[in-house]
């Protein structure tokens, strides 16, 4: 028996309802936290922070923040691109100090915020931005929605590439990120520890998914999976769907925001707009939440790892094991990855947290079949 | 009696021959736990049971809707004709002459009535003509449908979807129908409307139906044969006038105890329960 | 070994570009290895790295590769020198942008580990006028002159110098963005159609080359007119439009087409040997040539690297002494097998930046063939000079660099 | 005639010609939709493989040779012979019917039923796939495509010089219009018209928009699956044949070629992802909308380069009064 | 029985309340569809009131009026008195209307619980702050408000899926589920659209005598749409009989059961 869930009962609602009714999964948690904060840290290197596990967490955060506004709320956005400029620019502002300009002269300048509020303003901004694309949605629904919010993904891009006070009239029109500490320890710029940046990200990463979690198991959680299963029933029974949709589209965008700015700020450290928050973006985020599930704060992390690591594995494997031609390798990665994002839909369609579901269920009747 | 004829010397051949199938939803929820069901040519079997007694998932074992639900047939044979059709494509057995009725009225939303109806001729090959005939006869037989015959299905009643969706059954002509609660939510005249149809169908074109009902009362009325399932297990069979007979039958699905039918403001006072199993 | 990453990209929106630069780097290194046993005695070793254009790939590219002693890298992208630029001098290792990348790198008292010789995006554009004010006898006012320029930072890159330079030679200067990737540039065009400017100069990448030049030519736009960036100028570019692009010009800091003896070396030592990278159908293409160049470049500072130090094995800060160090002339180019290649020109810890000259190329659709029509001129460096200290000044003070010369 | 104005009608008229290559793209889109619910995000890449194939076939490339000289070494590259267009293009829609089989036997068989979104993920795996295998394939270089029905006959390019010339006659302004465009806009029509005849006089047709609505209730009544979607995905991949040839005419085939299916995604919502004729307006509508905006604002005020979300900005407008688009099937709200 | 009274006495020995709701003159077109023309009739306190008529006679678009889900063209709604001005459904349902629907309208993707939760949602006011720290304010609303789900869900003995996700349940259990999530949501009017459709008589057993059981214990008062005649005959205090639109009759079961119009449009063969 691997797995099991008799002989430990909740006896109050408080106890039913916690993120993790099941000890054994209790545990599991209590462990990979431990491991994350305490052991990484120590091992880590540039390799492994910068190739991998940056860009996870900080991917997981925006699978967070999308997972909620489609796992959730059920409004299919491929905007996440431009919203994550959004965060990346507004945190760029906020750390290098914005300044408002009126009919030519400077009116005001805000002084350099600390990094970690930047991050914080990132969220922050995006959310109004996101609420702001997400009024036609109260009449644009399923695909057609979708396609709608690639105006947002559009426009915006556009638009901080256009505005050279967004870059603050570099001269290329990229936005770089200035060293910036906190308690004296350097998170952005070129000379950073790895702990550091890991650190710092995995922070958010943990807050926004309790957060997360928390949201979703509520009333607000509740609101948005009514609205997502079917919308006018919704409205009859009580929920306000403009209200519903607002505010998941808010939150997902203050997370989506957030892995933005520690995109551009902490992961890269320059970024293009055009290259960097492009379309592909999106969609990238999207797969993440679909493969990992939708509607499910752990499918949003097992999706992050996946597109994360696979193709890094995939490279490793090809190129350092097999020695095989770069191009040949990179083409036989696409066929893999999309040949396996089939085979995982066809296996099981509401994705790898469900996969995990069921392999639980079957562990628990283990040895029988059913 | 007629009925008892029929279903006598219907067991001589079975259309449709169900034996003991196991049905798994999402690789671990056991729902049918060993059915076995004969069907005789040309006779009507009711499939009688409480929620969730697997009705529904029998029917959809024998068109083969299962797979797009996630579930399968994992023990078991079913036999249509002598061929296995357990695992064969819902296309092929609609053509083989197996046509289901689902529970719920699954009409096309935002096809018309009519349009619904004439995709029910989709398989058929003879000809616009008797096409067309038989759309005036499922019309004459719901002439409500005819009023509403240019308006998109999705924007009907309730009742009259359901309509549809027998009519849109009857139009392929087929040779067995499987129709899962086909009274639902219809008025009382359209009930017995409906299974008066039903007998004429069969009667007249000797096409076989296997029918899964909640209104026991009625379903007996026109079977020549049923089947009563408790949790996924065949509980009891038997030519439908010995059901009428048997007194549970008549205590758990009729309603009726000894002193005659008792009224629903008077079923507070106690609480019976009775399984067959457990 | 002598460990020279090349971050290729041989897939994505811009590997028809990718493909012959990695195949030409690649195959340069291979023949020396075969020809003369490596460099200094020291074998070389190309690791190659698909990044797909992309700047996330890049970095893991960078990051994997960094620590088996690379010694130099060639991003072959805008996007990703931005990331690597601090990157690459924190670990003190030297990067090679060559007519790419952040022009203001030119000053090596600021980007003390990032070298773009021999010319940037800024030397192209003053290069195009100068060749312009030559056609015209010097004088250029009252002209009209459009900027087709890749929306993006790589595109953007000249305007400032163009517009400095038009008032400096009082042409109407005009820019015409063309978003990424340029599949469909109709209203561009037509408004180049009404607008009848006397030259376009093309700031292009990718796809939006071989729609330029088409749409050009579909506008009967004069294609001699018509200057592109050396991004804009490969076989790849004009072959698309068929005879429509006979007579389209682009720049060049390099030869062009396979007359030159080391190409023989190439064949003998590493096509017919069966070495080549790729499919070895690229050899003597412009962008082949620029990959080949790219690597002659690090040969010769591992070279000079070598003398300075006086280790064969050199690490990537003695190969940055190299390239600092790096002073390219005839005789030289004419001993590598390659005479004329290239504009001979001096390195220095101020100036990472070469002397900027550069050439012309004009295509020559029946013979599919481009040619040098001009020989490697300098561009105006008094504008251009004070364009890039601003620049690299604004670095310095956003990222607290002290100047790293004297 | 006043000049601003006759560019103005002229960048209109250029507008309507990009609406129809639009239009072309789009069309692949609105087919699968509407047999099946299924957004099918691989329509771009359909195009790439499709050009692709077209051109390999002609060269006589051989498929995969970089792969196979990778593993065994050989020195393959071409079969030497070249194929004329006309059966060039045969064989690509044999291919393309080919991959149609494939998509329908190894991919949406096994998910009938499921939500949409989850098609939709299949078909970017199906993307991914597909550009992978092209490039293994046919490699990533940049290849010419060149239709030609007999030596010198090929695809017409260029300014069309008759109109230009008696436009200058008759009104002192000689309009511009790109021959291949001529040639789109009169390819576009025919399948239009083709396509609407399919979707609203035959019983397939009807099937198609049966099977979009619900997967169960259309096995139920016998219609097959398994039939109507290799029938509508075959008739996807030669749509996608066209436009691939129309694009790769002025690009010349390479990856980007794949990146059309942005421009199809505005049309594709203002026209109703359920129909045809939709396609064709939407198209028209959002090419001059975007064209004229760029031309009269975009490029005077706003510094160009707006056609890409001005597009999608067009199009979501138009959403706002009507959540369907102009022609897609409304959104039926019931309890 | 005169409607005039301010109250009254049922046969059985209720006392029925005063006018809670009624409808005046409406009349509901959809195109050329004329759905509901002309129709009223009223709603006391605490009473069952039973809606009947053939196939596409227009009670489910009553319902949908009463919920504000569809505008008719012409008449007016009032409700405890007053006349209820154009709202949103959302907006009547927080004034303590809760329905069921005849093509059940569960969440599928909720388990058993949550759906019955979302039944509360009108009563739950904390904000998302709040919400996203969970411990406290949100913790104790939700407690609070699970409180009253469980004994719902007790009361309508499914404790035993309360996990289950609804998706996975047989119609009849759906139906039950739906009346869970009405019922959490104590409102003081209840419409139930067919609550019995799809069941054997065990279970329309069962169904009726929670229906009455809250109709007294918690004296909602109820408006239902039903086809069993049975049923309908034993429950309801006064039934409003509808055909093509047109109110056709209206009264107790009895004075209904006698009506010819009925008798023809409706009820066919004089029923038991
Ligand atoms: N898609 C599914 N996934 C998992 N379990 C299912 C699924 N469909 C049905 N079940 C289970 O199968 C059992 C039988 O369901 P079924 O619908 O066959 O019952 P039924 O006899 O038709 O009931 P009813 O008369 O209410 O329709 C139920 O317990 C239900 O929980
Ligand atoms: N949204 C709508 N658009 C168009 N017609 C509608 C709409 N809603 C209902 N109708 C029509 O109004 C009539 C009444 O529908 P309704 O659902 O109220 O009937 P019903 O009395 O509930 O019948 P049933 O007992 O079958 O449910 C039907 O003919 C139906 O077609
Ligand atoms: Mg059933
Ligand atoms: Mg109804």
């Amino acid at each position: 028996m691997f797995y099991r869930e008799a002989g430990d009962f909740n006896t109050s609602y408080a106890e039913d309802q916690q993120t993790f009714p099941i000890k054994f999964d209790r545990y599991r948690y209590y462990v990979v936290l431990f491991v994350a904060i305490v052991i990484v840290p120590f091992v880590i290197n540039d390799y492994w922070a910068n190739s991998l596990l940056l860009p996870f967490l900080i991917y997981a955060i925006a699978a967070l923040g999308l997972n909620i506004l489609v796992g959730y709320c059920g409004q299919v956005s491929l905007g996440t691109g431009g919203f994550m400029a959004v965060g990346a620019y507004s945190c760029y502002k906020f750390m290098t100090g914005v300044d408002i300009w009126w009919g030519g002269e400077l009116l005001f300048r805000l002084p350099e915020f600390n990094i970690f509020f930047s991050v914080i303003m990132g969220g922050v901004m995006t959310a109004l931005v996101g609420v702001l694309f997400g009024l036609p949605s109260l009449r644009i629904k399923g695909f057609y929605l979708a396609v709608a919010t690639l105006a947002a993904q559009f426009f915006l891009v556009w638009l901080f590439n256009r505005v050279a006070w967004f870059y603050n009239y570099s001269a290329s029109g990229q936005i770089s990120a200035p060293e910036r500490d906190l308690f004296g320890v350097l998170i952005t710029g070129p000379s950073t520890p790895a702990w550091a940046t890991y650190l710092f990200c995995l922070f958010f990463t943990v807050v926004s998914a309790v957060i997360a979690r928390n949201m979703t198991r509520g009333a607000a959680g509740r609101k948005w999976m009514a609205i997502r299963d079917m919308d006018i029933a919704a409205e009859i029974i009580g929920v306000n769907p403009l209200r519903a949709k607002l505010t998941a589209f808010m939150v997902s965008s203050f997370f989506i925001g957030i892995s933005g700015a520690l995109f551009f700020a902490v992961y890269l450290g320059a970024v293009e707009v055009g290259e960097a928050f492009s379309i592909t973006k999106s969609f990238l985020v999207l797969f993440m939440i679909i493969i990992g599930g939708l509607g499910s704060i752990f499918g949003s992390f097992a999706g992050a790892a996946f597109l994360v690591l696979l193709p890094v594995a995939l490279k490793v494997v090809g190129v350092d094991w097999f020695g095989w031609p770069t191009d040949i390798v990179a083409h036989l990665q696409l066929v893999i990855v999309g040949a396996l994002i089939i085979v995982f839909l066809i296996a099981e369609p509401h994705g790898i947290a469900q996969l995990w579901r069921v392999a639980k269920e079957k562990l628990r009747l283990w040895p029988f079949p059913h | 009696m007629l009925d008892d004829v029929k279903a006598t010397e219907a067991q001589v051949d079975n259309v449709l021959e169900v034996n003991n199938i196991e049905v798994i939803y999402n690789h671990v929820i056991l729902v049918l736990k060993g059915v076995s069901l004969n069907v005789p040519k040309g006779g009507i079997t009711a499939l009688l049971g409480g929620n969730g007694a697997g009705k529904t998932t029998t029917l959809k074992a024998i068109s083969g809707l299962l797979a797009s639900e996630r579930g399968e047939v994992t023990k078991g044979t079913i036999k249509y004709r002598g061929l296995d059709i357990a695992h064969a494509d819902p296309a092929e057995t609609v053509k083989q002459g197996v046509v289901q009725v689902m529970e719920g009225r699954h009409c096309f939303e935002h096809l018309t009535v009519e349009e619904n109806l004439m995709t029910g001729a989709y398989t058929r090959a003879d000809g616009k003509g008797a096409i067309a005939a038989d759309l005036e006869m499922v019309y004459d037989y719901f002439p409500r449908l005819r009023e509403r015959r240019k308006s998109q299905a999705g924007y009907t009643s309730g009742g009259e979807q359901q309509m549809c969706a027998v009519g849109r059954a009857l139009m392929s002509k087929p040779e067995t129908i499987l129709l899962d609660e086909p009274s639902m939510g219809l008025a009382p005249q359209l009930v017995e409307q409906i299974f008066n149809i039903v007998k004429e169908i069969n009667e007249k074109e000797g096409v076989t139906f296997l029918l899964a009902e909640q209104n026991t009362n009625v379903a007996l009325r026109f079977a020549h044969y049923g089947y009563i399932l408790e949790s996924g297990r065949v509980v009891m069979d038997g030519p439908a006038a010995d059901l009428r007979e048997n007194q549970d039958v008549k205590e758990f699905y009729l309603g009726m105890s000894d002193e005659g039918r008792k009224s629903f403001r008077d079923v507070r006072s106690y609480r019976r329960r009775k399984r067959w199993l457990s | 070994d002598l460990v020279f990453p090349s971050l290729s990209y041989r897939t994505g929106p811009y590997a028809a570009g990718g493909i012959p630069f990695a195949d030409g780097y690649a195959d340069y290194f291979t023949m020396l290895n075969a020809r003369d046993g490596g460099i200094g005695g020291v074998m070389t070793k190309v690791i190659e790295c698909e990044t797909g254009y992309n700047t996330e790939k890049g970095v893991e590219c960078y990051e994997s590769t960094k620590g088996e002693g690379s010694l130099v890298y060639q991003p072959l992208s805008t996007g990703i020198t931005y990331q690597l630029i601090p990157k690459t001098t924190a670990d003190n290792i030297p990067m090679h942008t060559m007519g790419y990348g952040r022009t203001s790198a030119a000053n090596g008292d600021v980007f003390s580990h990032t070298f773009n010789y021999p010319a940037n995006y800024w030397n192209g554009a003053s290069g195009a006028i100068n060749y312009l004010l030559g056609e015209n006898g010097g004088d250029l006012k009252g002209k009209k002159i459009a900027l087709v320029y890749h929306n993006s930072a790589y595109g953007k890159e000249p305007i400032r110098t163009l517009q400095e330079l038009s008032k400096k030679h009082g042409f109407e200067f005009k820019e015409v963005p063309v978003d990424h990737p340029g599949q469909e540039q109709k209203s561009q065009w037509l408004q180049i159609r009404r607008d009848k400017p006397d030259y376009v100069i093309m700031y292009g990448w990718g796809v939006m080359n071989q729609v330029a030049v088409q749409e050009a030519a579909n506008i009967r736009f004069p294609m001699e007119n018509f200057i592109g960036i050396w991004w804009s100028g490969s076989e790849n570019d004009v072959l698309a439009a068929g005879d429509a692009a006979n007579g389209y010009k682009a720049l060049t800091f390099h030869g062009v087409g396979s007359d030159f003896p080391v190409f023989d070396d190439i064949k003998t030592h590493v096509v017919d040997a069966g070495n080549a990278a790729g499919a070895g159908d690229q050899i003597g293409t412009v962008l082949y040539n620029r990959g080949l160049y790219a690597a002659m470049l690090a040969a010769e500072a591992v070279k000079t690297a070598q003398e300075i130090h006086g280790v064969a094995d050199i690490t990537p800060a003695q190969m940055r002494d190299g390239m600092e160090a790096l002073s390219i002339t005839e005789e030289k180019m004419a001993a590598l097998g390659l005479p004329n290649f290239g504009p001979s020109f001096d390195v220095s810890c101020a100036n990472h930046g070469g002397d900027g000259f550069v050439g012309v190329t004009q295509w020559d659709a029946s013979a599919k063939s481009w040619s040098l029509i001009s020989d490697f001129a300098a561009s105006d460096s008094d504008v251009i000079g004070p364009l890039i200290t601003e620049d690299s000044a604004a670095y310095a003070a956003e990222n607290n660099i002290e100047s790293s010369c004297n | 005639m006043n000049e601003q104005l006759a560019f103005t009608i002229e960048v209109f008229a250029n507008g309507l010609m990009a609406g129809v290559l639009y239009a072309l793209v789009a069309l692949g889109f609105v087919l699968i939709y509407k047999a099946s619910g299924i957004f099918n995000y691989a329509q771009g890449v359909m195009a790439l493989f499709a050009a692709m194939t077209l051109v390999g076939i002609q060269n006589g490339q051989v498929p995969f040779a970089h792969l196979i000289n990778a593993i065994f070494g050989t020195d393959v590259h071409h079969f030497g012979w070249h194929v004329h267009s006309f059966l060039a293009i045969a064989l690509t829609v044999g291919v393309m019917v080919a991959l149609a089989w494939a998509v329908q036997r190894f991919v949406f068989r096994h998910l009938v039923g499921q939500e949409p979104i989850i098609l939709f993920m299949a078909t970017i795996g199906l993307a991914y796939f597909l550009e992978g295998v092209a490039d293994l394939m046919w490699g990533s270089e940049l290849k010419a495509l060149n239709v030609c029905a007999a030596e010198g006959a090929c695809l017409p390019q260029g300014m069309n010089m008759w109109l230009e010339g008696t436009t200058y006659e008759a009104l002192g302004y000689g309009f511009f219009i790109d021959n291949l465009d001529i040639v789109a806009t009169i390819v576009a029509a025919v399948l239009v018209a083709g396509l609407i005849i399919f979707a609203q006089y035959t019983k397939q047709g009807r099937a198609m928009r049966a099977v979009a609505d619900d997967h169960q209730a259309a096995l139920s009544v016998g219609v097959s699956l398994n039939f109507i979607w290799i029938l509508v995905w075959s008739l996807a991949g030669f749509v996608a044949l066209v436009a691939g040839i129309m694009w790769g005419a002025k690009s010349g085939v390479q990856f980007s070629l794949s990146l059309i299916a942005l421009k199809a995604l505005p049309v594709l919502m203002l026209g109703g992802f359920t129909s045809i004729p939709g396609a064709i307006v939407g198209g028209l509508i959002i090419g001059v909308g975007e064209k004229l905006f760029e031309f009269l604002i975009g490029a005077p005020f706003l510094g160009g380069a707006t056609e890409n979300w001005f597009a999608y900005m067009l199009a979501l407008l138009f959403l706002v009064f009507r959540p369907q688009g102009l022609f897609g099937e409304k959104i039926i709200e019931r309890v | 029985m005169k409607d005039t009274a301010d109250s009254y006495v049922t046969a059985d020995g209720r006392t029925i309340g005063p006018v809670v709701m009624e409808m005046k003159n409406i009349t509901l077109r959809f195109g050329g569809v004329e759905a509901i023309k002309d129709i009223s009739f009223d709603i006391r306190e605490g009473e069952i009131r039973a809606i009947i008529g053939p196939n596409g006679a227009g009670k489910s678009s009553m319902l949908n009026v009463i919920s504000g889900f569809y505008v008719p063209q012409e008449g007016e709604v009032w409700y405890k008195g007053a006349r209820r001005p154009a709202m949103k459904p959302f907006e009547v349902a927080r004034q303590g209307i809760a329905r069921t629907f005849q093509n059940i309208a569960l969440f599928e993707g909720m388990s058993v619980l949550d759906n019955v939760m979302t039944g509360r949602l009108t009563h739950m006011k904390t904000g998302l702050l709040a919400q996203s720290l969970w411990k406290g304010k949100a913790e104790e609303e939700e407690i609070a408000n699970r409180e009253v789900a469980e004994k719902i869900i007790d009361f309508l003995e499914i404790q035993a899926i309360r996990k289950t996700p609804v998706a996975r349940l047989p119609y009849g259990l759906k139906k039950r589920v739906e009346l869970a999530r009405a019922l959490a949501a104590e409102p003081s009017i209840l419409l139930l659209d067919e609550p019995m459709a799809g069941m054997n008589v065990e279970e329309k057993e069962d169904m009726s005598r929670f229906i009455l059981d809250v109709n007294d214990e918690f004296g909602t008062t109820i408006a239902l749409i039903e086809h069993d005649m049975g049923v309908v005959m034993d429950l309801s205090d006064r039934v409003v009989v509808m055909d093509y639109g047109k109110k056709i009759g209206d009264g107790t079961p009895d004075e209904v059961r006698g009506n010819q119009d009925v008798i023809d449009a409706y009820l066919g063969v004089a029923h038991d």
